[in-house]
């Protein structure tokens, strides 16, 4: 039982945990038929049968069953307004393997060349009195059930109040922002709570522009759009969803990582020997001091960042995403490409952290200019 | 019913029969097709919805229903929220103790519990009717606009959280919103630790200070006090609700003249 | 008021807006109507017209942006004041951290073998609070994890700059006066500025 | 026929548009501009201005006397030598270079060394919390955590030698600059005060500034961007104790004055225009040090006026006089806030604002205005008509009516109530008849017979006062020299007044008891022979001592004051009763409780006696006579006036104005009721008994200010616990200074540093009697007046004082002004004893008992020091019956008293420093108190002045009256000294 628990306790470490969700993930949402070919052969659509989803959720109950014997496991996730974020993953699972399903079954369809199941419903029309307008009502009335008992059950959390001078530790924002605030340990806040929102809300607007793939419309399908379902699926799923995880049930004192089973104790401590770019230049390779002109420590940083949102895109368009380019022209393409390296850059920031211990690609704090 | 008497019938008939019921309902009891189609389309309310629908559109499969419970829950909360605002006051003295009173006096304070899990439950509906909207492809052509005002109303929604979040003024409200803002006060150039702030000074004089970036303006001073509580409280209460209003008139007047719910082709 | 002509007979009977220019008009709804020759001044003046219209227009617009932005500025603030008064130096320990104004203004107060220096209380990365570990000789701030020394200098975790230092200063009675309106950033070389501490 | 279903001309539209479009814009500018312009900021530039050529003209004084510096000039001499010296000896790039190496290398391994470090740690914990939580895994956690740690150790000691070599380097680069950075120093010190100078100017003056600087000065204030870093704005400061009453709830004071006022803290501004004037009294107000600093008490705390207020008119200030309005109107646009209850205090009643705060003290230090107010309130009797809370329980101010008739004639009586001032013109008494509302034919006939009335009744209460008699005619001649010396000045005068004589505190305690002259009209020689006998058996309550005459003294004086004679009187003839008025008046009051026809009915079946009395009780009930006096049959009535205890909150809408054209300002109605009480009937029509009826007490206009002062400053929204704080001392202060008040006991001491009214008279005395010249006379005052009290708490016993005041005895025997004897009771006399031991920061009732023994050797010594070759004490001071030679002013207090009176502490005190203690008195120093330790006799003691006192002081306490006898209560163990006889 203990081992199991440090065993956990071990794998959900963020570097360990989120290297093995980057593994695993192409291979459930496959962007590329290669990818489809080798899902196929893994069988891994057997996830969105009914036999699958018995699987999914009988796991999932079982790991929050086992993990509430734990105090510690749950002392967390029963904090009222982490409650919500229980009820979400239970939530995100269930609607992910439903839309999955139909997806599959449609997909299925089409293969054996009928429509999808929406194309033959469609056929038939149905007055809205009383059908439609009666499941809302009785929606909304269940809805409303849930609420009530609900708020019945569990009491809005109201803390000591208001001390302007005594920090709670840790402090979290609420939790949709959690996402944000676990950026924050890789980026500047001008980056991870000013620029990534900007552009998660300006890529998500594009979404409709840059996916000019016309299939889909209308019915659940995976295989026709594998690569937008796919991109959609890691940003939501794992760069959204898992980060305000991690945020809410793993980070403890300190903002400290802490197992699900690990008790919060404030005074663990992680070595944090985190270095810039131009120190690991001058210092380390080139044994010197750094430089006092700031424009020369930075430049390599610089010429870092200007290589990869400016050049790279440009080398891909030549080779590995030649078809893309072909098929959404010159803005299109280079929109896309900049907000995917925009949301790559959080996954490679976090690997540049853990493996080599970098903080900062530029660093000019002078300015609160930070990379 | 089988043996309701004829006098009782006659009641409710002449009930239904008389000039005032029949000035607010001019279709009478839907029986017909005629008159379900005519329901639909003389009450302001339900004309919200088209009168037929490709028979997927009425199935919860399809639809999961999360974009009419988002809107549900937003009016449950405008209710419990107006509710709220009778014995709420927004200053340092008193909302914290109100706040109290809620759950310690107030009858059916409940309503603060009901207004606090509705709004996490707005949000987590939000979303997943994103996802489905996405899983159809619903967003595609021609429905490219109604995607993006989508995103605007979801902004807007958690926008609205996070300014109901400060309200209670407690630990958790005040170091919750520190966080938050202290980001504002990162943005380029206009705010204070954020990039390019000393940039728009000339000479020795500074236009970002403390008392005049982003962040002042969403705070009303240099830290979280009196003038955060009152300005979140009015964008809480007044302010995001208007926008988001209209940006959901909008967004229910293009679902439909956008064709209705998503079909195949 | 439907079968009225009164717009042909405004435009007969004014002498400066004549016929033509209700031609004008209409030739922005349907072009093909409108005559050649008198199409071009008609244009013009219509053009300047509608431009002085709508820049004024643009320009109000802004204005009422303006408007709303500098509302949100008030012309005083109803904040504690900024300064305060923190006794005498010989008050303060050789190398030690004097947690007094921790709690009511957000100072650490230090004194190292040459200097006073006043520290503020606000971690740099997200503005949470530190705490004085006097075991580890170090400030670690609770939230994310960050560290500093006693100088002040972040030696680990997410904050990506030294805490910053207030303006220290004696008053005419020899008391030490802390500003707080006033800061200075190791990384902008700030604190070699002799206002930034005070020599003992 | 309108194939484009079109109405109107676009082009009209389309111009109609543009206009409309730039009206808005033209409105939208005109609202910017309009919010911009706002009068605080012109006074701002102008401040600025002048803040300029202030420092300006500081600076270059500065400079120049720096420059003058001989100091300074060879310094600089020095420095530039220094600095050649130091370029061309310690600035060598080879060096630079050599460091920069041995930097990189030095930062490297620290970094080395800090991550090492980290790891370490988060080793440690990771094996401590292995070895806690999983056992198993503590092995390989330990492996880790000793590798690291013997790599740490090793690190450790290259960083150090690094450290420490880099640290060597900076030295000796250091060194060689060390000189130029110590003259750096020295010429940083000299230019302090014209460096800081320079900054500022470089900070407001545009001369100064560089172009950037002068753009931004520009840009920084213009409109709409005029929010990120302004120079010109609202300057305020929040008052979070200073609570700003907003009727039934408290809200901080928001104070914004000094936006406009922005020199009041600054002494440079003393003589620059308003609004930028210094205030005039730093030491007191505003200053950081002073009692009321600025960040604390704010200005509206004691001005008044509206806080938040930053325009002129808004800021409710208030003219001191109708010109200066009229000039404000025109200048500022002035006018009147309507819709503020509390706008500013005009400047001649400015100390109300004191009174919110310090009402329960009795004297307010440096509000003289203010304090002659309360005391004129308290002479004048104020509170017995209006009740005001602090003086409640306050006696009345007026002698006892009830046995009139042993002392006074009818007709003088009917004389005195009818015009008192033209007997007396500086008496308390008020004038209730003749007045601006009752001088008309028929109200003066009204008026005569309701004196008769009153007059009746007063003689008629029945009071019985057994005049003694005098043993002899006695001397007048006598008796004036009597009055002169023994002390009745203090609170009497003999003459009639001055003209124009300015009132102060010090007349009005010469005004406590009535002026004597003309007393002889009044009453008769037996009546003051038995009045100065014993008081109380006239008057209860009285607050006339008995000042211990003796049978003849009393007589001679009696026979003096009977012979002051003042005939104004003589000549005012009294009219005859006149029974139809009478009639009238007592139909007036009885148709009151009942119909006219009963009324009539009753008046018919009275006598002429009962008409007289049923009306002068009436009368004296409606004018509230009974309120100063006690009068038989009114000893439960109820003050007649206004409570007067907020009276300062009145707004001008609750005061009637009636049809009096002057300013709608409540001062401006408490000055002018005060200056003619009845004036505002005037142009009313109304009966006689609703006329008004506050009696004229003849206020110059300087008392009337004063005690408008103090009206204005009665008020509900002082702070709640009032500044001063509760504690047993402050009470026990101010329950000792309102006796001292009430019993005037400054008007011959000094306490507090004020009072010995006296004194002038002592001088006269002293010039007649006892033949001095002017001069000498006020040199020896002092030592012939009553004794200054300062130091009493500190100085005798309270059991003493006690005892003293309740039977003085005599301790100066060559003073001729004697302590009278009050009829204190046991609770007032404690009050006083705690008072002197509060004053003086006394522990009361107990203090530390102090040994007074004295050993063989001790004694001797102290005889020795007492003795005529060294202190000789005997000169000077008495010895129980044994008198110092020389003249009287010369002595001092008897010492055989010294035992019982005096604090043994205060005795020692007093022989290392009597200055200190009394400044001015005629004790010699013996010892220097700057240099003690040296400056008393080496041949006693070892010449240790510590133990010389002290014995000295032990000495002195064992002095009984019988000087030269043994002391009785000297310790058994000690033997008895026959040593003393040899004096």
């Amino acid at each position: 039982m203990e081992s199991i628990k440090h065993f956990i306790n071990i794998i959900s470490a963020p570097y360990v945990m989120f290297p093995l969700i980057l593994a695993v993930f192409f291979f459930i949402f496959p962007p590329t038929d290669r990818l489809l070919a080798i899902h196929k052969k893994l069988r891994l659509y057997k996830l969105w049968t009914n036999g699958g989803g018995i699987a999914l959720f009988s796991s999932l109950i079982i790991i929050f069953a086992f993990g509430l014997t734990d105090s510690n496991f749950r002392r967390i996730v029963t904090k009222p307004d982490n409650v919500p974020i229980a009820g979400l993953i239970f939530l995100v699972v269930f609607f992910l393997w439903w839309s999955m399903k139909q997806a599959w079954e449609n997909d299925e369809r089409m293969a054996q060349g009928q429509g999808p199941r929406e194309a033959e419903d469609a056929k038939e029309k149905v007055l809205v009195w009383p059908d439609l307008v009666y499941i809302e009502l009785i929606a909304l009335i269940l809805c409303t059930v849930l609420l009530i008992v609900w708020s019945i059950f569990l009491k809005a959390p109201l803390e000591e109040p208001a001390n302007p001078t005594v920090s709670p530790n840790p402090s979290k924002a609420p939790w949709y922002f959690l996402g944000l605030q676990e950026m924050l340990v890789y980026f500047d806040p001008w980056i991870a709570g000013v620029l990534f929102p900007t552009v998660i809300i300006i890529g998500m607007m594009a979404i409709p522009f840059l996916d000019t793939n016309e299939k889909g419309c209308g019915y659940y399908s995976f295989r026709e759009r594998k690569m937008a379902v796919s991109i959609f699926m890691f940003f939501w799923l794992v760069l959204w969803v898992f980060l305000i995880l991690v945020g809410t049930f793993l980070r403890g004192p300190n903002w400290n990582f802490f197992g699900p089973f690990e008790p919060w104790d404030i005074s663990k401590l992680e070595a944090l020997t985190n270095v810039n770019l131009s120190e690991i230049i001058y210092m380390i390779w080139l044994k010197q001091r750094l430089p006092q002109n700031i424009f020369l420590r930075e430049i390599w940083g610089f010429l870092l960042i200007f290589f990869y949102f400016g050049a790279a895109p440009l080398l891909l368009a030549k080779t590995f995403l030649k078809n893309l380019y072909a098929r959404l022209g010159s803005l299109r393409y280079s929109l896309f490409t900049f907000l995917l390296l925009m949301a790559v850059s959080l996954p490679i920031k976090m690997i540049l952290r853990w493996v080599f211990n970098i903080k900062y690609i530029v660093a000019i704090p002078e300015f609160f200019f930070n990379i | 019913m089988a043996d309701q008497t004829d006098e009782t019938k006659g009641i409710l008939k002449r009930i239904s029969e008389t000039p005032v019921w029949e000035s607010v309902f001019r279709t009478g009891i839907p029986r017909n097709r005629r008159q379900r189609m005519m329901v639909i389309l003389n009450n302001v309310f339900l004309h919200l919805h088209p009168v037929r629908l490709p028979k997927h559109g009425i199935k919860l499969k399809y639809t999961w229903c999360m974009g009419g419970l988002s809107f549900f829950i937003f009016l449950a909360l405008t209710v419990t929220g107006i509710l709220l605002m009778f014995y709420y006051r927004p200053t340092v003295e008193y909302a914290y103790g109100d706040i109290i009173d809620l759950k310690e006096q107030v009858p059916l304070g409940i309503m603060r519990e009901i207004h606090r899990w509705g709004a996490h439950l707005m949000v987590i509906a939000v979303w997943l009717h994103m996802f489905r909207v996405f899983m159809t492809g619903a967003y595609k052509s021609p429905r490219e606009f109604n995607w993006m005002v989508g995103v605007v109303l979801l902004v807007l929604t958690m926008l609205l959280s996070f300014t109901g979040y400060l309200l209670p003024w407690d630990q958790l409200a005040i170091w919750a919103i520190t966080v938050g803002s202290n980001m504002a006060g990162a943005t380029p150039l206009v705010g204070t630790s954020g990039p390019g702030s000393s940039l728009l000074a000339i000479g020795d004089v500074n236009f970002v200070t403390p008392s005049s970036d982003a962040r002042f303006a969403l705070i009303g001073g240099r830290f979280i006090g009196e003038a955060a509580l009152l300005r979140f409280y009015v964008l809480h209460c007044i302010g995001l609700p208007f926008v988001i209003m209209i940006f959901m008139i909008v967004h229910f007047w293009r679902v439909r003249k956008d064709g209705g719910i998503s079909s195949p082709l | 008021m439907g079968e009225n002509g009164q717009p042909q007979n405004t435009a007969q009977t004014d002498p400066v807006v004549s016929k033509p220019v209700t031609r004008a008009g209409m030739e922005i709804a349907s072009p093909p109507e409108g005559s050649a020759d008198t199409a071009a001044v008609d244009r013009r003046s219509f053009i300047k017209w509608l431009a002085v219209g709508w820049s004024a227009f643009a320009a109000v617009a802004a204005g009422y942006g303006a408007l709303v932005m500098r509302f949100f500025f008030p012309n005083v603030l109803f904040e504690p004041k900024q300064s305060f008064r923190a006794g005498f130096p010989e008050e303060y320990e050789m190398d030690k951290v004097s947690e007094r104004f921790k709690g009511k203004h957000g100072v650490w107060i230090i004194r190292d073998s040459e200097k006073i220096y006043a520290l503020s209380t606000v971690c740099t990365h997200l503005g949470c609070t530190p705490n004085w570990l006097e075991n580890d000789n170090k400030f670690k701030c609770p939230c994310h994890g960050s560290g500093f020394y006693k100088t002040g200098i972040n030696f680990e975790g997410p904050a990506p700059r030294p805490l910053e230092r207030f303006k220290v200063s004696l008053d005419d009675g020899g008391q030490i006066v802390v500003d707080k309106s006033k800061k200075f950033q190791q990384e902008k070389g700030e604190w070699s500025d002799p206002e930034s501490y005070l020599v003992v | 026929m309108n194939p484009q279903e079109r109405h109107y001309n676009i082009n009209k539209l389309n111009v109609i548009f543009a206009a409309s479009s730039v009206l808005l814009l033209a409105a939208l500018v005109w609202l910017f501009v309009d919010d911009y312009s706002r009068g605080w900021k012109d006074y701002q530039k102008e401040f600025r201005a002048l803040e300029i050529q202030k420092t300006r003209l500081k600076h270059s004084q500065t400079l120049s006397k720096l420059q003058a510096q001989e100091e300074y000039q060879s310094l600089g001499k020095v420095l530039e030598a220094a600095r050649k010296d130091f370029a061309a000896n310690c600035n060598s790039k080879e060096l630079g270079k050599e460091t920069a190496q041995q930097g990189a290398e030095n930062d490297l391994l620290n970094q080395d060394y800090k991550f090492t470090k980290a790891g370490y740690d988060a080793a440690r914990y990771r094996y401590e919390s292995a070895a806690a939580h999983h056992p198993e895994d503590a092995g390989r956690a330990k492996e880790e955590f000793d590798r690291l740690d013997k790599k740490i150790q090793e690190l450790r000691l290259a960083v150090e030698r690094s450290n420490q070599a880099m640290k060597d380097r900076e030295e000796r680069s250091k060194a060689c600059g060390a000189k130029l950075k110590e003259l750096e120093r020295k010429e940083r010190v000299l230019a302090k005060d014209s460096r800081i100078l320079e900054t500022k100017l470089a900070k407001i003056d545009p001369h100064q500034m560089n172009l950037a600087n002068r753009m931004a000065d520009v840009v920084r204030d213009s409109p709409i961007i005029d929010f990120a870093n302004p120079n010109y704005k609202i300057e305020q400061i929040v008052l979070a104790d200073m609570r700003e009453d907003l009727n039934f709830i408290d809200v901080p004071r928001v104070e914004r004055c000094v936006t406009c006022h922005l020199g009041i803290t600054n002494p440079d501004y003393k003589d620059s225009p308003q609004p930028f004037t210094t205030h005039p009294d730093l030491e007191l107000f505003l200053g950081n040090e002073s009692p009321h600093p600025l960040e604390e008490f704010g200005c509206t705390v004691c001005h008044g006026g509206r806080g938040r207020g930053t325009d002129f008119t808004s800021a409710a200030h208030t003219p001191s006089s109708e010109k200066q309005g009229e000039g404000w109107k025109e200048k500022y646009n002035w006018h009147e806030l309507t819709h503020w209850d509390r706008p500013m205090s005009s400047r001649p009643y400015i100390q109300s604002g004191c009174f919110k705060c310090h009402s329960g003290q009795m004297v307010i230090p440096g509000a003289e205005k203010l304090n002659l107010g309360i005391n004129l309130i308290e002479k004048a009797g104020c509170y017995n008509c209006h009740f005001i809370e602090q003086y409640k329980n306050w006696p009345k101010p007026g002698p006892d009516l009830t046995k009139l008739a042993s002392k006074i004639s009818k007709e003088w009586a009917y004389r005195w109530i009818d015009n008192p001032h033209a007997f007396r013109p500086d008496t308390w008494m008020p004038a209730f008849f003749n007045q601006s509302n009752t001088s008309d034919p028929q109200s003066v006939r009204r008026n005569q017979q309701e004196i008769h009335a009153i007059v009746h009744y007063l003689f008629n209460q029945g009071g019985e006062f057994a005049l003694e008699r005098m043993p002899s005619a006695g001397d007048p001649k006598r008796g004036e020299e009597i009055a002169a010396s023994v002390g009745c000045l203090g609170c009497h005068q003999v003459t009639p007044p001055e003209e124009d004589q300015p009132t102060t505190r010090t007349l009005l305690r010469r005004l406590h008891g009535p002026n004597l002259s003309g007393i002889g009209n009044k009453t008769s020689s037996e009546w003051i022979y038995s009045w100065l006998k014993d008081p109380p058996q006239y008057h209860p309550e009285t607050r006339m001592p008995n000042l211990r005459l003796s049978d003849g003294e009393a007589a001679d004086v009696a026979a003096y004051l009977s012979g002051l004679k003042n005939s104004v009187y003589e000549n005012v003839s009294v009219p005859a009763l006149d029974e139809k008025v009478i009639d009238e008046v007592v139909l007036t009051f009885l148709s009151k409780s009942g119909t006219l026809q009963q009324a009539q009915a009753k008046l018919l079946s009275m006598s002429l006696d009962e008409k007289l009395d049923f009306s002068g009780l009436r009368l004296i009930r409606h004018y509230g006579c009974f309120s100063c006096h006690n009068i038989k049959g009114f000893e439960k009535d109820k003050p007649i006036g206004t409570e007067l205890t907020f009276e300062g909150s009145k707004t001008p809408h609750q005061l009637d104005f009636g049809f009096i054209p002057i300013d709608h300002s409540a001062p401006a109605w408490f000055a002018q009721k005060l200056r003619d009480p009845r004036i505002f009937d005037k142009g009313r029509v109304k009966p006689h008994d609703e006329k008004l009826r506050m009696p004229n007490f003849k206020f110059t206009d300087e008392e009337v200010e004063a005690i408008v002062t103090v009206v204005l400053g009665l008020v509900k929204d002082g702070p709640p616990s009032k500044i001063v704080p509760r504690t047993m001392r402050n009470l026990f202060l101010e329950e000792g200074q309102k006796m001292v008040r009430l019993y005037n006991c400054q008007g011959c001491h000094i306490l507090e540093a004020e009072g010995g009214a006296i004194q002038p008279t002592v001088k006269e005395w002293l010039i007649r009697y006892e033949n001095r010249s002017a001069n000498e006379a006020e040199a020896v005052v002092p030592s012939f007046s009553p004794p200054n009290l300062v130091g009493e708490g500190k100085k005798v016993q309270p059991k003493w004082l006690f005892d003293f005041v309740h039977e003085p005895v005599t301790i100066r025997p060559w003073l001729k002004v004697r302590m009278p004897r009050y009829k204190f009771t046991t609770t007032q006399l404690n009050t006083l004893v705690k008072y002197f031991s509060a004053q003086d920061n006394q522990e009361f009732p107990f203090a530390e008992k102090t040994d007074t023994a004295l050993s063989r050797e001790e004694r001797q010594a102290a005889e020795k020091l007492f003795s005529k070759d060294y202190f000789d004490c005997a000169k000077c001071h008495i010895i129980g019956d044994k008198l110092p030679e020389g003249s009287p002013e010369n002595w001092a207090p008897n010492f055989a008293l010294a035992k019982e009176r005096l604090k043994p502490q205060w005795v020692m005190d007093w022989i290392k420093n009597p200055q200190e203690l009394l400044p001015g008195t005629k004790m010699p120093a013996y010892f220097d108190p700057t240099s003690l330790d040296t400056s008393g006799p080496d041949d006693i003691l070892n010449g240790d002045e510590h133990e010389q006192i002290r014995v000295l002081r032990n000495y002195l306490m064992t002095l009984t009256d019988s000087y030269g006898t043994p002391v009785a209560d000297a310790p058994a163990s000690l033997p008895q000294t026959p040593a003393s006889a040899s004096f």
